[in-house]
């Protein structure tokens, strides 16, 4: 039973106002998106329509606290296809900057390492233009996990299968120990700015 | 009579229909290629309301095979109401033609415009049941 | 001067003959070589067009310019001078018709390219051919179909064309029943956004989920995946919550209309201004007009629509373009005919005609002709013609050079063609009655195989030569047509039939049961396209009030009609008044009522109407729940309209107020979906249900099958949409006029099946419908109907004489033993009993009354169905034309 | 309904009165010449005498109903007969042959009845008045009543505007059906009282016999027992002459497409071959069974009048009955019911279609 008087009307506003999520409300429930999504095979509970349908009625909390919120992979399939242009990827998106600020305020918990680890990446490219993958690896396993022990048996863990394919491709290794950075990092730095303001 | 000789009968039919929905019915067969089997032959009355008993009795005192007649579903004819009296007309001649065992070789339907492929259908299921009765005992017959 | 209409699919047809049968020159220009534009394309309609294709090539005022394009216009309304491909073409006003164009850009996702995924028209083409062969056709491997799927709104409301193209609903049902109706076993799935059909449709999409068992999927399919020589859809499984698959093998997309891509160009010829979607620029009140004075616009042109509603466009944009022109050319049919006299030497000529290989591929025609030749009385058999203008021509010569006295045409039906047949015969100056067809190519050709065909052939010949012995000349009376028509309903139909009617100069009754004039539309605020409804109503009340040509009677009704098409007797009978009136025409614009659905009440309970009107006050609510689609009663064509236009006027004034629209199917057809787009952007909120929502204790409670869920909502209004009813006195006046109803709705002439080519027309000829009192509809179509049915009118009115009917009952008052069966069968009242006087003569001295003689008389009224004659005993009543006699003859041929 | 109790004595004065109260204008008796009964119109009250006896005279000569076929004059005539004779009347009222006004419908009880014929030959055994015992009796002597009568149920009067039913020995109960009826009962300055005239396990005893004796027929249910059964048919139509219900100025089948002669005659030849003379035994019976299918009264007239002794009650109200029985109609049973070939359900007789 859903009680919207219990909801939040201004909700969907909320999500219009941040980037990405400007087209939240052409949305008329095709199911367009849902049907061609690649991961749905994978996690059959991902609905983007539903969610969708969650925002416009004001299902705050439900939409921002849902894990399935950040299974999206943006391969832009949805994005392609909507007929209603609502760019649901993008949209993904902005709810999910929505959802990490509620989190980081302490108002909702979020049930996903997915977080952790767009953040852990994200600081890799604000600190050297690229990827590091060791300083993602030191960043993310130890936040995931809650010590930094525990991180760095998980991340063994999950390195002793593909580890060695990394190495070869000398992701990992003596090589890649240092990070690599990009020249203009001005660049960089201009463009996370801009992302900060919106 | 015996199996053989039921193969070679090709029965007579003679059907009566009205213009607005069997007759437009049959066009529609025809438009849409329904095939179906040669041996009915149609004439076309304004309303079913035109069948006078007597042309059913007529054409089977002549030696029709099989007599039909269709028309509109009660309650759609083109004449608001043709149909309903013709309804209880024909239910009196099938009562009388019951009595001799005729009744077998008179069939009605409600065939509407929209039926085309019914039509089509009818008409193969009516050529095997009358070809199943048999000719008609008055064909030849000298009266 | 005449008439120019631009592009000759139906719409242009329509209005072709609309004009030149009353009177008025045409130019029919069409850029094909052919005529029937897109309509030639679909399985069934052509069909249905050719007789129509038939008479405009025969057409003495129509000039047909095929293969022709318009170059330049110039002048002005009354005026125009138009280079038609290098011919230079006088006219008093233009009509565009240039049809629409189909989307073209499918996705690639949809595998299009893969020969099982095809298009609507492409699929009418394989209907077609598998008319031929008898079984539908895979094309990639020729096996025959055993699943297929139907995806709509492929190229309609999406990016790419924002708008919905409201035809593809109707069309994808229709081709659905055909493949049902035809392959019963062929399994078939419709995926879809929203079910946009309305009145006849509606019900045949009910009877396809009912009775054909045809699965109507609720999810827009995206893509469509090649799979192990089967085609996967995906579709999003509501109920379940999962995504499901299901495998076709054969994928039908209903692509979407596109304005015709000639239309830019018309536009910049004629300067006449096209929307933001590129079709003709009209205005709901105003919908045939342009922005060019003398230039009008129907059908696709002007928005995508079906071909019903195209028609009447058509009609409509016909009087349009009448009213500014002058009649020049004489009417069919009225000119002095003279029949020779028939003796008793029968001299009957047989044409069969190869109908273009579709008679002649079957039938083998040398021998029927050697057949028919044997028979007594025939003196000619023609089997050489292939066309009906070959046979036309064959049967005229035959009359004239030949003198022959009865004819029996051989070829098409008798139910498209008769009219066509009996006006050649007519013309070469035999009575058209001493014509027989033969159905050779609906009810042989095409329903067995080749040496059958001969046979039944030769057979249905006999039977006609036989009764043709029997045909009698029925003598042809005329009756003047009273210039005059009588237009019942004083709502915005019913005015603008009559000021339609009016303009083209024909005197009018208007009769309204209420006290005032305007109908349904006073009960509006304010029409979807900002205009007062009460300004609009003003402006048509004040422009009928200022007709010298038109009387109206306000509280009032008519009764006691009698008479037919051209020349009808009522009474007018209201406050003071008791008039008889006469009549050539009558228009029935009743309209429909609103009825408040049951279930809901409470004083926050308002129906979309109060609402409207609300809206032009202040609006103090909060949260507002509007519901759809509940209630006993038909959704108005424009339910789904007004809801959100009045949604988007509530958010306007308010935009902090909380929306939700309760909904089953959203019907925004045609452009109003940009309606639609707009709602949803500016915050409303549509939850869509199966089961009728509750309300109870102030709370709204709703299973959303969006969300699988219990929604409740607190609102503090809740407007209802209304379903709409039949006015009250259809009933009434379906009795007295003889046309039948559906759901209480008035019934055109249907001629084919779940296709409407006469969309104001009626079984009783000269009485016309339109607006509501058909099908609940917007303003635009009530006013594009509205004037359809005057138009129809017109063309009657425009008749100086009118034939009785030929095939009428008659009695023999010798035989006539004055029982009164037949007064009782007769389904509309057209016999009476008289009694007179029986004197006799006693002893040869005293002549005395021996008793009162009952006699049956027909009168006017007679609609020709037989019923009187088939239950006299004694013969004394027969219909002419179907007599027993000529009845028997076929009879006794047949065996 | 409202009678008044009467003796065989009280007839004569009670039809007088009739006249001469101007109940009627004329009437339509029994009427006695010598041994045998037939009908007369009598205008002259005095001349009535003869009739009483007459009234429930077990003899069948034609049916009442014919001869006043097209009575359209407004002067009223009383008719006093048997059920079926009222039967046809009332039919005759619904096909406008009569008016409903310028009638008096007198119905008297019937015991069967014998030929004109049996009745004369056998007066001296038969008598004025016979009841069941009396029939079983003669029955054993080989005098038989007429076989239309033997299957019919409606003998005991309920029919018409006033009915006169016998009682045991000499009693009689008079009573009027319909207002009209009851309007000249008045005149005729009878108390009249309650009474209760249903006979209903009388009329359940006669049925059932009637039923047996239907079912004792030999049935006529193939088209060659058909064919032998009328081979003997002339087509003269005195079957239809001497029909009640049969109300066509000119029969079908005296015109030529029903009767051809000539060209037309040697037309069907052509088309068959051959063709039997006297044409149409088959059709002209079949139509002419249709056309009074729903109006037949079983009276068995077509019968009395064949020449060449066929027993149409085996072919004419057999039939009919069934036909009746579709549309769950008893024809003469009451003037306001419509005939069923005016009327209809809209949705009836699915069973009767295939």
């Amino acid at each position: 039973m859903i009680k919207t008087w219990e909801l939040d009307p201004n909700f969907k506003e909320e999500i219009m106002k941040e980037r990405g999520g400007e087209h939240l409300t052409a949305c008329f429930q095709c199911s367009t998106c849902t049907i061609g999504c690649p991961i749905t095979e994978y996690v059959p509970s991902y609905n983007p329509r539903k969610i969708i349908q969650m925002s416009l009625l004001g299902m705050r909390k439900e939409v921002l606290s849902n894990p399935d919120l950040w299974v999206c992979l943006i391969c832009q399939t949805c994005t392609a296809r909507c007929p209603q242009d609502v760019r649901i990827s993008d949209l993904l998106s902005a709810i999910r900057r929505i959802a990490d600020k509620e989190a980081e305020a302490g108002n909702i918990k979020i049930d996903s390492s997915r977080p952790i680890f767009d953040k852990a990446f994200q600081h890799q490219l604000e600190k050297y233009g690229r990827l590091y993958d060791i300083g993602l690896a030191k960043e993310y396993y130890p936040k995931r996990e809650g010590s930094f022990f525990k991180g760095m048996m998980a991340m063994m863990n999950d390195y002793k299968d593909f580890g060695m394919r990394m190495f070869k491709k000398g992701k990992m290794g003596p090589k890649a120990m240092f990070p690599e950075k990009v020249k203009d990092r001005a660049v960089m730095k201009k463009i996370f700015e801009e992302m900060g303001e919106k | 009579m015996g199996e053989e000789a039921k193969e070679e009968f090709e029965p007579k039919i003679v059907g009566f229909t009205c213009n607005w929905c069997t007759y437009a019915a049959a066009d529609l067969a025809g438009t849409s290629r329904k095939k179906y089997p040669p041996n009915s032959r149609i004439i076309r009355l304004m309303c079913s309301a035109r069948l006078d008993p007597m042309f059913v009795l007529k054409a089977l005192l002549n030696g029709a095979d099989g007599v039909f007649f269709s028309g509109c579903h009660p309650g759609e004819c083109h004449y608001i109401k043709g149909n309903f009296y013709a309804r209880r007309r024909i239910a009196a001649i099938r009562t009388i033609l019951k009595q001799f065992g005729l009744d077998d070789r008179f069939k009605s339907y409600w065939i509407s415009a929209s039926e085309g492929e019914k039509f089509a259908n009818t008409m193969k299921s009516l050529t095997e049941e009358v070809r199943e009765l048999g000719p008609n005992p008055m064909r030849g017959k000298i009266i | 001067m005449g008439i120019a209409i631009i592009g000759g699919g139906v719409a242009g047809i329509t209005a072709a003959l609309d004009l030149a049968n009353s009177g008025y020159k045409v130019y029919l220009v069409e850029k094909n070589a052919e005529l029937g534009g897109k309509m030639a394309e679909l399985a069934e309609c052509k069909v249905g067009l050719s007789p129509r294709v038939v008479e405009i090539e025969n057409h003495p005022n129509i000039d047909l310019m095929l293969s022709s394009e318009l170059e330049s216009l110039s002048g002005s309304a009354g005026n125009f001078t138009l280079k038609v491909s290098g011919t230079t073409v006088e006219a008093e006003s233009v009509i565009l018709a240039p049809g629409y164009d189909v989307f073209d850009n499918i996705a690639k996702s949809y595998g299009f390219g893969s020969p099982d995924v095809v298009t609507s028209l492409d699929f009418e083409g394989m209907l077609r051919a598998s008319t031929m062969s008898g079984e539908l056709l895979r094309p990639s491997d020729n096996k025959p179909v055993k699943k297929i799927g139907f995806i709509k709104c492929v190229g309609s409301r999406c990016q790419e064309n924002e708008i919905c193209s409201t035809a593809c609903c109707a069309y994808t049902a229709k081709e659905v029943w055909v493949v049902k109706e035809r392959y019963p076993d062929i399994d078939v799935s419709v995926f879809y956004m929203d079910i946009r059909v309305f009145g006849k449709d509606e019900e045949l999409v009910a009877e396809l989920k009912d009775k054909y068992g045809v699965k109507y999927i609720r999810s827009r399919v995206p893509e469509v995946i090649p799979e192990r020589g089967s085609l996967k859809v995906k579709y999003e499984d509501l109920k379940k919550g999962v995504i499901a698959n299901l495998d076709f093998d054969l994928i039908v997309l209903a692509v979407g209309l596109l304005p015709s891509k000639t239309l830019g160009r018309l536009s910049e010829i004629t300067g006449v201004k096209t929307d933001k979607y590129g079709y003709v620029e009209t205005s709901i009140t105003s919908p045939l007009e342009t922005n060019m004075p003398g230039v009008f616009a129907c059908g696709t042109a002007t928005a995508p629509m079906k071909v019903r509603e195209s028609v009447a466009q058509a009609s409509g944009a016909a009087l349009k373009a009448a009213i500014l022109s002058q009649r020049t050319e004489p009417i069919p049919g009225q000119e002095e005919r003279k029949y020779i006299e028939v003796g008793d030497e029968q001299k009957i000529g047989v044409f069969i005609c190869g109908c273009e290989g579709e008679v002649a591929d079957s039938v083998d025609i040398p021998a029927v002709v050697e057949q028919v030749k044997q028979l007594r009385d025939v003196v000619l058999v023609n089997g050489d013609t292939n066309t009906t203008k070959e046979v036309l021509e064959a049967i005229e010569g035959g009359i004239v050079d030949q003198g022959l006295n009865k004819i029996v045409f051989a070829g098409y039906t008798p139910r498209e063609y008769e009219n066509i047949f009996k006006d050649a015969v007519a013309k070469a100056g035999l009575n058209p009655y001493l014509l027989e067809f033969v159905n050779l190519r609906e009810q042989c050709a095409w329903v067995h195989d080749k040496a059958e065909a001969t046979v039944v052939a030769a057979g249905m010949l006999r039977m006609a030569v036989g009764r043709a012995r029997y045909l009698e000349a029925i003598p042809i009376e005329q009756y003047p047509v009273i210039p005059k028509a009588l237009v019942i309903g004083g709502g915005v139909s019913g005015m603008n039939a009559a000021l339609g009617i009016a303009d083209a100069g024909y005197d009018i009754c208007l009769v309204e049961k209420g006290p005032e004039l305007g109908g349904g539309l006073r009960e509006t605020g304010e029409l979807q396209s900002g205009e007062k409804a009460s300004d609009v109503l003003k402006e048509l009340a004040d422009k009928v009030a200022s007709n010298k040509r038109i009387t109206v009677y306000k509280n009032a009704k008519e009764e006691n009609v009698s008479g037919r098409a051209g020349s009808f007797k009522a009474n007018i009978v209201g406050d003071g008044v008791n008039e008889e009136i006469e009549f050539g025409a009558c228009v029935i614009a009743t309209g429909a009522k609103d009825v408040v659905p049951e279930g809901y009440s409470g004083k926050e309970v308002i129906t979309q109407a109060e609402f409207g009107k609300m809206l032009g006050g202040t609006v103090s609510a909060n949260t507002i729940a509007m519901i759809q689609d509940v209630g006993e009663g038909v959704a108005a064509k424009y339910s789904s309209i007004e809801l959100v236009a009045n949604a988007l006027k509530a958010k306007e004034k308010n935009p902090n107020l909380n929306i939700f629209v309760l909904y089953q199917d959203i019907k925004t057809y045609g452009k109003w979906e940009a309606l639609y787009k707009e709602a949803r952007e500016k915050g409303v909120i549509f939850l869509r249900y199966e089961n009728a929502p509750k309300y109870e204790g102030g709370i709204v409670t709703v299973f959303d099958v969006i969300l699988n869920d219990d929604v409740q909502i607190k609102p503090d209004l809740v407007v209802l949409s209304t379903p709409t009813v039949p006015a009250e006195d259809n009933e009434r006046l379906s009795k007295m006029f003889k046309i039948p109803l559906r759901n209480g709705f008035f019934m055109e002439a249907q001629e084919r099946p779940k296709m409407v080519l006469t969309p104001v027309d009626t079984v009783n000829e000269g009485v016309f419908i339109c607006g509501s009192a058909v099908y609940p509809a917007m303003i635009d179509e009530c006013m594009a109907m509205s004037t359809a049915a005057a138009s129809r009118a017109c063309v009657l009115l425009a008749k100086n004489f009118m034939e009785t009917p030929a095939v009428s009952s008659v009695v023999d008052e010798q035989i006539c033993v004055g029982c009164g069966v037949c007064v009782d069968v007769c389904p509309v009242e057209a016999i009476e009993l008289t009694e007179e006087l029986i004197p006799v003569v006693t002893f040869g001295v005293a002549t005395v009354i021996s008793g009162m003689k009952k006699v049956a008389k027909v009168g006017d009224g007679c609609i020709g169905c037989g019923s009187c004659a088939s239950y006299c005993p004694s013969g004394a009543m027969s219909l002419k034309h179907f007599r027993d006699r000529q009845l028997y003859a076929q009879l006794d041929y047949a065996l | 309904m409202k009678g008044a109790e009467l003796k065989h004595g009280d007839l004569e004065g009670l039809l007088k009165g009739l006249l001469e109260k101007g109940v009627v204008d004329c009437l339509i008796l029994p009427h006695r010449t010598g041994k045998s009964v037939s009908y007369m119109l009598v205008k002259d009250a005095d001349k009535i005498e003869s009739s009483a006896s007459a009234l429930f005279a077990p003899s069948f000569s034609v049916n009442a109903a014919n001869l006043v076929k097209g009575w359209t004059i407004k002067e009223k005539v009383g008719i006093v007969a048997k059920s079926c004779e009222i039967r046809a009347a009332v039919e005759l009222i619904k096909l406008k042959q009569l008016d409903n006004e310028s009638v008096l419908l007198i119905t008297t009880d019937c015991s069967g009845a014998y030929t004109n014929q049996v009745y004369t030959e056998h007066y001296a055994e038969i008598g004025d008045l016979v009841d069941s015992a009396k029939i079983k009796e003669l029955e054993g002597k080989g005098i038989t009543i007429r076989e239309s009568c033997s299957i019919c149920e409606n003998r005991l009067a309920d029919v018409g505007d006033i009915i006169i039913a016998r009682g045991a020995g000499d009693d009689l109960v008079v009573a009027g059906l319909t207002e009209k009826g009851e309007g000249a009962l008045t005149a005729l300055e009878l108390s009249l009282e309650d009474k209760d005239l249903e006979r209903a396990a009388e009329k359940e005893k006669i049925a059932a016999e009637a039923k047996a004796k239907l079912a004792s027929l030999p049935e006529l249910n193939s088209l060659d027992a058909l064919e032998e059964f009328l081979q003997d048919c002339i087509v003269c139509k005195n079957c239809r002459d001497m029909c009640p219900v049969c109300y066509c100025k000119e029969c079908f089948f005296d015109q030529p497409l029903g009767d051809p002669i000539g060209g037309d005659l040697l037309n069907l030849a052509e088309l068959r071959g051959a063709i039997g003379l006297p044409t149409g035994q088959l059709f002209y019976h079949l139509t002419r069974v249709y056309h009074v299918s729903t109006t037949c009264v079983g009276c068995g007239a077509c019968e009395d009048a064949c020449p060449k002794d066929i027993p149409l009650t085996r072919f004419y109200p057999v039939i009919t009955q069934k036909v009746q029985e579709i549309f769950k109609y008893e024809p003469g049973k009451d003037v306001d019911e419509p005939l069923p070939f005016t009327a209809y359900e809209e949705e009836e007789l699915e069973e009767c279609l295939r």
